[in-house]
């Protein structure tokens, strides 16, 4: 894949200069050390700190959900490699307003390792930290393993909805309740149509014929479930769904918010095309749309795909979810 | 050790370099094939740090090396070489000779921060395959009053045999294990990682008694 | 190019219907036409409508950009086709609250001509219509015939500025004047890395080489200025930035905003790397930035690349620019 | 006309279609390449709909195929088609069988409205540089005092001879104009058009003598 790149080992610090320069007024880096952003007006005392962090590549991931109604702060890696332990640790410093930081990223284990070994370090200046992992790749492990799954779009709903609960003034153990809850109620599953590039590695991820899919590949090109000739995208929304809805189960009667999600160089155009069918799947089962969004929300590079998301809503979710919410890359004003 | 800590650690980094290739295709099979890339950065950063300002208290060098190697490889086995690292150096706090003694608690407090911080065991196709047994049997052939160089060579067999078995194995941990079944017939990245490791010890120690 | 589709020639048609399932709070067809689609709350008494349209392929221009603070009304063409002048027409009737209708689209032949049967058409029936077309591509025409150029990014620009000024119910001839105005002071550039397949036609629109690039091209692959090897993004962005400061040109101590455009598949990620470079280029250049936007604004299907336009303001157009807009596609809070 | 306007359109149809991929080929060397595509579209829909619904009136007859082309071919060329059918309509209205004269007229009319649309004229590269000196010609052979189809087939040299000097000439129009000199050895696409669409009917004319 062609890339408008300089050196590909400066590719996420230049890449990452770029953004302090455009959204400088939102986002700030701590002690100079642009891996370990934070709101520009934190630490917010009383407010739960909520830190993410992850591998780069994948924007909006993870920098991009850090704003008002979102995360506080976020630790960035290099190209899909998880962030460091200090830069998490950086973040959590910046964003800790005395009641704690909620660590809410996905579930990959160099992410893990490393955010276990901030909160240690955390611990001993005295952060009380909590950690919630989002596990919501559907394709990842069986039904009754799904918090051993990986961590995909579901990420954003996670994002939003805890985000909101801690702009509310809640306790960490109620933001990370809720940050629970949302995971334990999201299932996702992506389908891929080409690989992408790491800039240092220069070679495709993976490899897939020229009339191939694959259902269910993660976003770094992990194993999917199923490689077939490439099908029309009636027959991929319709099987993602029934799959997704199958695996919570999703019941006659939910309420639910769908995100369709495009990996990279898949268009919008191609995304409403995968929700028409989504939708009508859902309403072949009763299960009604509270709220839907379309578009690129977790990236892989220059991948095609994409992913579908849903998460069943309650009272409570509902609420979160229609809070306002404001970053550089994205803006919600309400319902 | 012969020439210290400093031409141990500068062996070290050489043999990884070497094996960069060969652990990024190990890494790949299975897995994301970022290792041979992400150990040469680490432990050729430990390597040169420890040149440019050495450090007579192995234990501190040791931890140090464990931050530097999580800052410029924060990957799974970076992680996990820094959790080494920094128990390791723990358990040598203070030493600036340490004893044969010395060094299998060292083993053994690394090797166990691994497991802890992995949350794995021997048998889940990982580095700890080759670790574990090639410091049991250090441990046993010092105890039966080999020398140390001697009883690194002999545990080098333990460390290949296990190096082997990991192509039997299903992958518990990581990113193999999604591979599940489909991981047996290949051998582990990491588990290529440890047998790099304790060779280019063996090595150095063997030009350090040819010289 | 891989595309999750259905079958090609229902692409726009499957697209649109998926899209009014998900935004159908926000949009709504004329006359179940759903190629003719205008805010819901249209018409808005005493309100001039802006009415755009154009070819798909590019979400979110030409629709995305329909709603509060923005244009009113869209004609959806086929993909790189012009709308009919029937589903104009429609659109201009169903935003008509009175004060008239100002057509607002990127300068190509095919839309031209269709915009101008419906205006006379329009006229029939007495909906007084203007029409401003933009014309930022420095590509496409020498300085002293820029209004001969293409449309591209620019229009973002446009219907922001606009928009506003309709939003604050001046006339038609204010709207027209102030449109006018951002048309004569935005100048754009591109570069396009790789080709994009029009899904009916099956095939790439035009072939380049696995290792160029062309400075200049069109959003529909029309030809550029110059075809090289692949460049690294610094000097890429320096010379489209030379090209556009030196075209209008933008003077030291001019306040600008920034758009740095995705064609389709460049991520994210990349864009800030070229943005990074714009802005020192502009500071070298003792231009301000005043506002920046970078993204997905204007694409062509899944074409990789990017182009970066600038828009020189005064204090009512920036006043306009800062105005709270609300789409599906975008939202913009204000400054 | 033999068989009325409905074999007319027929023969246009069929004529179009069959250079469907030649129409594609000339756009696709200095345009988009979509001219064969929506002109089958046009063409078809307008033949069809007469066929399903047929009209004594050629002048309604032709309005109503102008709107309808606009509807399925919103093209330049589609816009300037129905531009043409429009204005040919409007100066047919009420006629039913319309003589040399009113034919002429019509003829006139069309090409004068593509030129008003497009704001071209003859020597721009265009359609105009087939359509108008055919025109020319047949009314002036009309004049001379030959039948239709004689004075049609005359018309075709000129037609064609227009189409070929397209390739002398530099775009001034359209999206071809963005090749500038470079257009220059190319011949028009939708002069290639003008020329089918004159061909067709003077083989309609000759079927028609034939039978
Ligand atoms: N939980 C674990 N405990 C011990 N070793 C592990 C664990 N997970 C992975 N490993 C080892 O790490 C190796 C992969 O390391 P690395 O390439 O850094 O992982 P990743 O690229 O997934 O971050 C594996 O081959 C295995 O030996
Ligand atoms: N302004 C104009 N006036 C007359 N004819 C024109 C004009 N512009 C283009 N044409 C004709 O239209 C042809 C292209 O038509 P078409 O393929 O429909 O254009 P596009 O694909 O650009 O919409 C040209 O070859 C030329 O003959
Ligand atoms: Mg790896
Ligand atoms: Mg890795
Ligand atoms: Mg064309
Ligand atoms: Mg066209």
């Amino acid at each position: 894949m062609k890339k408008l790149i300089n050196q590909p080992e400066a590719f996420v610090d230049e890449m990452l200069e770029g953004l302090l320069l455009a959204h400088g007024c939102s986002l700030r880096s701590v002690r100079s050390d642009n891996r370990a952003l934070i709101r520009a007006d934190s630490p917010r005392a009383g407010k739960v700190g909520i830190v993410t962090g992850g591998g780069s590549g994948h924007l909006p991931v993870f920098l991009g959900y850090v704003g008002e109604g979102l995360a506080d702060g976020v630790a960035v890696g290099g190209v899909f490699q998880s962030p460091g332990a200090e830069q998490i640790l950086s973040a959590t410093q910046g964003v800790n307003g005395g009641a704690g930081v909620l660590y809410l990223f996905g579930n990959y284990q160099g992410d893990v390792l490393n955010f276990e070994m901030a909160g240690e370090l955390a611990e001993m200046e005295d952060i009380p930290t909590r950690t919630v992992l989002v596990s919501d790749d559907v394709a990842s492990a069986p039904p009754e393993e799904w918090q051993k799954r990986r961590g995909v779009a579901g990420l954003f709903f996670a994002y939003k909805i805890a985000g909101a609960k801690a702009e509310s003034m809640a306790s960490l153990e109620e933001v990370e309740a809720v940050a629970k809850k949302v995971v334990a109620n999201t299932r996702s599953m992506g389908v891929a149509l080409t690989p992408c590039t790491v800039p240092e590695v220069g070679r495709p991820s993976f490899s897939i014929g020229d009339d191939e899919m694959e259902i269910g590949m993660g976003i770094h090109g992990e194993p999917g479930i199923s490689r077939t000739k490439l099908r029309p995208a009636d027959e991929v929304a319709a099987e993602i769904t029934q799959r997704i809805v199958s695996d919570l189960p999703f019941k006659g009667g939910d309420e639910v918010a769908v995100l369709v999600n495009g990996l990279g160089s898949t268009c919008l155009e191609e995304l409403y095309i995968m929700f028409r069918r989504v939708a009508k799947e859902l309403e072949d089962r009763d299960i009604s749309i509270y709220r839907t969004y379309v578009g690129e929300y977790a990236t892989s590079l220059e991948m095609a795909g994409c992913s579908v998301t849903l998460l069943k809503l309650d009272g409570e979710l509902k609420e979160l979810l229609d809070a306002p919410a404001h970053s550089p890359f994205f803006e919600q004003i309400g319902r | 050790m012969p020439g210290g800590l400093g031409a141990c650690l500068e062996a070290v980094k050489n043999e990884v370099n070497e094996a960069k290739d060969w652990l990024i295709d190990l890494d790949a099979a299975i897995g994301d094939g970022d290792l041979g890339l992400t150990m040469a950065r680490g432990f050729t950063a430990i390597a040169d740090e420890y040149q440019q300002s050495p450090q007579a208290d192995v234990g501190r060098a040791l931890v140090r090396a464990g931050m530097t190697f999580n800052r410029v490889a924060p990957s799974t086995m970076g992680t996990l070489m820094a959790t080494a690292l920094l128990r390791g150096g723990k358990a040598l706090a203070g030493k600036e000779n340490p004893s044969n003694e010395d060094i299998v608690q060292a083993l053994e407090a690394a090797i166990g921060g691994i497991g802890e911080r992995g949350k794995s065991q021997v048998g889940d196709k990982t580095i700890l395959d080759v670790l574990q047994p090639a410091v049991e049997t250090l441990k046993r052939e010092l105890a039966d009053g080999k020398d140390l160089p001697q009883a690194w060579s002999t545990a080098l067999t333990a460390a290949e045999k296990g190096f082997e078995q990991t192509a039997n194995m299903v992958s518990k941990v990581g990113r193999a294990s999604w591979f599940g079944e489909k991981s047996v017939g290949k051998h582990d990245a990491g588990a290529g990682l440890g047998l790099v490791l304790w060779r280019a010890i063996q090595k150095h120690f063997e030009a350090g008694r040819e010289s």
